[in-house]
């Protein structure tokens, strides 16, 4: 399904095991990387720890598409009394996009890290970064609704503090770290309080024995609310508009390692358990949920995209306009989901996993090129091309998959995103679509004039070429931008075979059946 | 007879409790209706360790198991030590921060902190 | 059959009722007061109510949690955080009250639409109370064979969350290492040493002598009692997590009365930092063990290779239950005391830097009341 | 008799807040939340009985230690404006640089 | 009639105390008030939790000898029939498992209290202040032309 099958060479005891130990092994690496004598020990620790966790995502994948979902009763018990790690195509795909990201974010972070960080504090920001690798890969595996909170906490609380982090260069990260664990924390007491109106209602936590009961139910008042807290709560967290001012504050001044994981993984999870709840749990095909696909969620998703779009345009700072431009795109998302057909699902998906590998790109390009450079505006960037060829060219296949430029991965998604929307008879979101990246030509445009043909600033750029462990992940990601583009078939199985997964069945058996 | 005299003892044991509790009531009215801050740590700090010692051995009296007297035991100890160590420590950091007590003739007025 | 509960007939509803409204009462007064100081004494009261309901509605572990948490360790970080920045909050202009009042009264109306879908307060034969959470009731004693099932479902049917919970706990201690340091200035900082030279600056009488004798006793019984704590767990109220937030608050207590440096001397923050990680490790290390033995993760019956499980257990024991749950305690124990005092090293070690720049606190504590 | 004495303890925490509430010093304030802890402790053991229950008084123990580790927090930040320094010495230069009185 | 006004009044004091918690957290621009009633919030989301867990004449989830005194003293209060259908062994419980998600909840409460907090401490280190408004202004007056100076003005 995904080419790397080759990579399943596990013996079939380990591969087993390997739903927990996916999120164990990381888990293990941050309580050894906080331990670890040197930054270096923690820097291999956190690759280390990042590859293994991604061999077992292919692991689990290969196996996933060899035997349908698979259960893994923690602790030995079976689902509604123990804690089920329930893995379908949909979570596999995500597991194997967040690991992924994972291991080029821990090659980059050891440079990265360097010129941000006092080194003393290497091995307790490797930890971090670790445990919220670990919070992320349970979220997105996990079965069981409560567990999914805790693992959602487990990835934001470290990340809190690690963006304020970004303080030493730039005070404003600790306002934005601060909102940030606001809205964060605002939003998993949602999620809290809305699974508790599920438990109140169904009187258990396991979501697929919660969609087995909730067609028995006989008043699904509790079910409507607790619907609405958990999607308003995991909204907060993927920054839906209007929910999404936490995060281009966060984005622009965290360190550049954070940034690089966060935009391409935190959000997405968070779109996975929407997804999930819509699909799995509630199976969409209940009558308030659809109303609230077409009469909310699309024309908040529209609303993002173009305000988002041109807020792009039109700021100063450079990791700002990728923050907003992340927000419309998880617009674009949220607007394919919201047709509730499986091409449109699968489309969102697929473009999930593209504008995770660009946007991955571009923040890894700047905190690359940047590294001696305090200021994030965008004039600061001038010339940049000339003084960084590698690293800008790397930026600028990045940015031209952004746009969507053909023979981009970019392309490919935001086809597939315009088919499934005029399939579904969403002509007019289609436009909006078409719309916003006439918005985004202009704001990629402004970036590649100061970049690329402005001249440099008297006295030379302060813009470097990244570092050789840089341009490495960077250069791999630049490189997927364009085979992705070119031969989609990785990321489009992926996507297809997760959107089948989620909507192949209306609902899922409940736990213990095949 | 043992049993009459787990009866009385029980008997004995409620009448104790009501009547630490009502001590502490006592005490309460007195934390709000004394005039200064050192008649009011006076009320709290003295009936706190009365009712709390009356209460005790009420419920002592009452009778749970070895277990539960043992730690009742253990809790009365705690009050005897705690409550007058944070009581002294209280008037102690009043005192050193300037905190007047009342004086002769300061009740005439009726002063600010009278209304609760 | 239709059942009503037997409301009347159990008095801590009673209880119960009495201290919703006192609850009721203290939000008010936070809502109103300014004064961060009096915000953050009613916030202890408030938990430490909510705490005594807890007790009243049947659920002595979480009051025991909510009492150390809440009353103790939430409030004196609270009052470190105070310390280390200003005393009073500005008041809050009429009209930006507006939207949030608005989104406010909404959910809440939303909620009580839902509220009334649910199946009475108390009522056994709810779908929450008849399912799954009655399903532990029946089966804890059969399969993990300890009497508390509140701890037996912490630690084994959902261990998996407890492991996630101790991992915040760690997570939150890097985070505060990571912005607050280690309280490392509290060891270096030279106005102390100026102090020692200097014996002027320090008064002559003991005012306090009273609170060191008393915590003097204090302290040793406080950890004997965060022992008891964590291995009663399994019989009674308790468990890892208390005990290690008791064990904390000893040190906490020590650091108050005998100074922060001492405490870090005998318990120095590179120890803690240690502390912290190890607990996580034990925890997953167990099971790490389960898996190796062939069982599922924390499967605990997997604890011994099967053949010593059998000898261990007799016929119908739970060795490998039994041990497992002590050992996770045990991490779990590890992890929030150390990651609790690493956590208020952090705000306490922090102060010196501060109290320093004291000409920036001037126009701010004019503010109050 | 026992849901009396619960009820009577009950009503003294009450008259507590009130003073708690109403102040007028902050010492005030303090006094009357540490009364109310050890009034806790009380209800605590009076409503185990009451509800045939008494088993949890390790919960009451704990209170008893809270409430005398928060007492001594608070004052702390009183009188010396920082958790850090040690009691057995006054830090005169730390207490008067803050140049206010507490219950100001 | 009696059972609906004696329980009814449990979530709705609960879900006031939730919405004005809310309220507290969304209002102040204070950080460490914010903190206060994210606090409060959470705590106020445990108290619903627990409120689903109580079962009527039951008690705590701790197992005990329906043969003991204190077994023996707590059946004698309720209907024998209700016992046999709602207890376990012959006593009647509440439910364990919300207590067990609170726990947790209590414990990541407190974690993030202490992360938010030390990022206030480090606000108002950078900034001299812990209002929103004073950052907010702090930082318009830094993105300014002419910048302050790279760490501000504290009290600004």
């Amino acid at each position: 399904m995904i080419g790397l099958e080759f990579l399943n060479i596990a013996p079939q005891r380990f591969a087993e095991q390997a739903p927990a130990l996916v999120v164990v092994g990381p888990l293990i690496a941050a309580c050894a990387a906080v331990l670890a004598p040197g930054r270096r020990w923690a820097w291999f620790l956190c690759v280390g720890a990042s590859a293994f966790a991604f061999w077992m995502a292919v692991v689990l994948a290969s196996e996933v598409a060899r035997q349908g979902v698979i259960s893994y009763a923690m602790g030995g018990f079976p689902a509604p009394l123990g804690i089920e790690f329930r893995v379908d195509a949909l979570s596999a795909m995500f597991a194997l996009l967040i690991s992924g990201m994972a291991v080029l974010t821990a090659v980059f972070s050891g440079e990265s890290l360097e010129t941000e960080i006092m080194s003393s504090k290497h091995p307790l920001m490797q930890g971090g970064f670790l445990t919220c690798l670990a919070g992320l890969l349970g979220l997105v595996l996990t079965g069981d609704a409560f567990n999914a909170f805790v693992f959602l906490e487990i990835s934001s609380i470290g990340v809190y503090a690690m963006i304020a982090m970004g303080g030493a260069r730039d005070r404003r990260a600790y306002p934005a770290a601060f909102n940030y664990l606001i809205m964060g924390t605002i939003g998993a007491t949602f999620y809290l309080i809305g699974v508790g109106f599920l438990y109140a209602a169904t009187g258990t936590l396991n979501m697929a024995d919660i969609a087995a009961r909730i067609p028995t139910l006989t008043s699904d008042r509790s079910i409507e609310v607790g619907l609405a807290f958990i999607l308003i709560g995991l909204a907060l967290k993927a920054a839906v508009f209007p929910l999404h001012q936490w995060l281009p504050a966060a984005y622009s001044h965290a360190p550049s390692m954070i940034v690089v994981f966060l935009s391409a993984t935190a959000t997405k999870a968070s779109v996975y358990l929407i997804i999930r709840y819509l699909s799995t749990v509630f199976a969409f095909d209940w009558q308030v949920e659809t109303a609230f696909m077409a009469f909310v969620l699309a024309p908040l998703s529209v609303a993002g995209i173009l305000i988002c779009s041109m807020q792009a345009a039109v700021d100063p700072e450079i990791r700002r306009i990728l923050a907003y431009s992340s927000v419309a795109q998880v617009g674009y998302m949220t607007l394919a989901i919201a047709t509730a057909t499986s091409a449109g699902v699968s489309a969102a998906l697929f473009h999930l996993f593209n504008h995770g590998v660009m946007k991955a790109a571009l923040f890894m390009a700047i905190g690359g090129a940047a590294i001696h450079l305090k200021s994030q505006r965008l004039s600061d960037f001038a010339g940049a091309a000339k003084s960084a060829p590698w690293t800008m060219t790397a930026f600028g296949i990045a940015a031209l998959s952004l746009l969507g430029a053909p023979l981009t991965a970019g392309f490919l998604s935001k086809l597939r995103l315009i088919q499934s929307l005029v399939a579904a008879d969403w002509g007019w979101a289609a436009a909006v679509i078409g719309l916003s990246s006439l918005i985004g030509v202009f704001y990629v445009g402004r970036i590649f004039e100061v970049v690329f043909f402005r001249s440099e600033p008297e006295g030379g750029s302060a813009v470097r070429e990244a570092p050789v462990s840089i341009l490495l992940p960077l250069w791999l990601l630049a490189i997927a931008n364009i085979w992705f583009g070119i031969d989609a078939t990785i990321p489009l199985g992926l996507a297809e075979s997760a959107a089948g997964a989620v909507m192949g069945a209306t609902t899922l058996s409940p736990a213990g059946a095949p | 007879m043992l049993e009459q005299a787990a009866s009385i003892a029980a008997f004995v044991g409620q009448g104790l409790v009501l009547a630490g509790a009502i001590v502490t009531i006592i005490g309460s009215v007195g934390v709000l209706r004394f005039p200064d801050f050192y008649t009011r740590i006076h009320a709290a700090s003295v009936t706190d360790t009365l009712g709390a010692g009356l209460i005790i051995v009420g419920l002592v009296l009452l009778g749970g198991g070895f277990f539960v007297t043992v730690k009742l035991l253990i809790i009365w100890g705690l009050i005897l030590i705690t409550g007058p160590t944070a009581s002294h420590a209280l008037a102690n950091a009043a005192f050193t921060s300037h905190v007047k007590p009342l004086g002769r003739g300061d009740l005439r007025q009726p002063s600010a902190s009278d209304e609760g | 059959m239709e059942w009503t509960a037997p409301l009347l007939a159990d008095p801590s509803l009673l209880f119960g009722a009495a201290l919703l409204v006192m609850l009721a009462a203290i939000l008010c007064a936070i809502v109103v007061s300014r004064k961060l100081l009096t915000s953050v004494a009613l916030t202890g009261l408030f938990t430490l109510v909510a705490a005594l309901w807890y007790i009243a509605m049947d659920a002595p572990d979480v009051a025991f949690t909510e009492a150390v948490v809440g009353g103790g360790v939430s409030t004196l970080i609270l009052l470190g955080s105070i310390l280390l920045t200003r005393e009073s909050a500005e008041p809050v202009s009429p009209s930006r009250m507006v939207f949030p009042a608005i989104a406010v009264i909404l959910a809440g109306v939303a909620i009580l639409y839902a509220v009334g879908s649910i199946p009475g307060f108390g009522d056994p034969a709810s779908p929450a109370n008849a399912s799954v959470g009655r399903d532990y009731l029946e089966r804890t004693y059969k399969e993990v064979g300890i009497p508390n099932v509140v701890s037996a479902v912490l630690a084994s049917y959902r261990g998996f969350d407890t492991l996630g919970e101790t991992t915040v706990v760690f997570a939150a201690a890097v985070g505060v290492m990571l912005l607050l340091g280690f309280g490392e200035r509290a060891l270096g900082d030279p106005a102390r040493r100026h102090e020692a030279l200097n014996p002027d600056l320090v008064e002559e009488i003991d005012h306090h002598v009273v609170l060191r004798v008393a915590t003097k006793i204090m302290i040793p019984l406080m950890f004997l009692f965060g022992l008891y704590v964590l291995f009663h767990g399994e019989v009674g109220a308790g468990g890892g997590f208390q005990a290690g937030v008791i064990l904390a608050i000893a040190l906490i207590v020590h650091a108050l009365v005998f100074g922060l440096s001492e405490t870090m001397r005998a318990f120095p923050a590179a120890a803690m930092r240690a502390g912290a990680s190890a607990g996580v490790l034990i925890y997953a290390g167990v099971g790490v063990i389960n898996m190796l033995n062939g069982g599922a993760f924390l499967d605990y019956d997997f604890l011994f290779p099967p053949p010593l499980e059998q000898a261990l257990s007799g016929p119908d024991g739970h060795a490998g239950q039994h041990y497992g749950i002590i050992a996770i305690e045990i991490g779990v124990t590890a992890t929030v005391a150390s990651g609790i005092t690493a956590i208020f090293y952090g705000f306490a070690g922090r102060a010196p830097d501060i109290a320093s720049r004291g000409a920036s606190r001037g126009p701010e504590s004019g503010g109050g009341s | 008799m026992l849901v009396a004495a619960a009820l009577a303890i009950f009503v003294s925490m009450s008259l507590m807040l009130v003073r708690a509430f109403a102040g007028p010093t902050t010492y005030d304030r303090l006094l009357s939340v540490n009364s109310f802890g050890s009034k806790t402790v009380l209800l605590i053991g009076v409503m185990g009985f009451a509800n045939g229950r008494p088993d949890f008084l390790d919960i009451a123990i704990v209170y008893a230690l809270i409430n005398f580790v928060t007492t001594i927090g608070i004052l702390k930040f009183f009188r010396y404006r920082t958790l850090e320094v040690s009691l057995s010495t006054r830090r005169r230069a730390v207490a008067d640089a803050s140049g206010e009185r507490p219950d100001a | 009639m009696i059972d609906a006004l004696a329980t009814g009044y449990v979530y709705a004091i609960i879900v006031a105390m939730m919405m004005a918690s809310l309220f507290v957290l969304l209002t102040t621009g204070n950080l460490i008030r914010k903190m206060i009633g994210l606090s409060l919030f959470q705590t106020t989301a445990g108290l619903f939790y627990i409120a689903l867990s109580k079962v009527g004449g039951g008690t705590a989830p701790i197992i005990i000898d329906a043969e003991s005194a204190v077994g023996q003293a707590r059946a004698a209060r309720l209907d024998p029939a209700y016992v046999e259908h709602f207890g376990v062994d012959g006593v009647v419980y509440g439910n364990p498992l919300p207590h067990v998600l609170i726990l947790t909840a209590i414990v990541v409460g407190v974690a993030t209290l202490s992360v938010g907090l030390a990022i206030a401490v480090r606000v108002r280190e950078a900034y001299g202040d812990t209002e929103l408004d004073a950052v907010r202004r702090a930082d318009a007056a830094a993105s300014e032309p002419e910048p302050p100076g790279p760490r501000g003005r504290p009290n600004a």
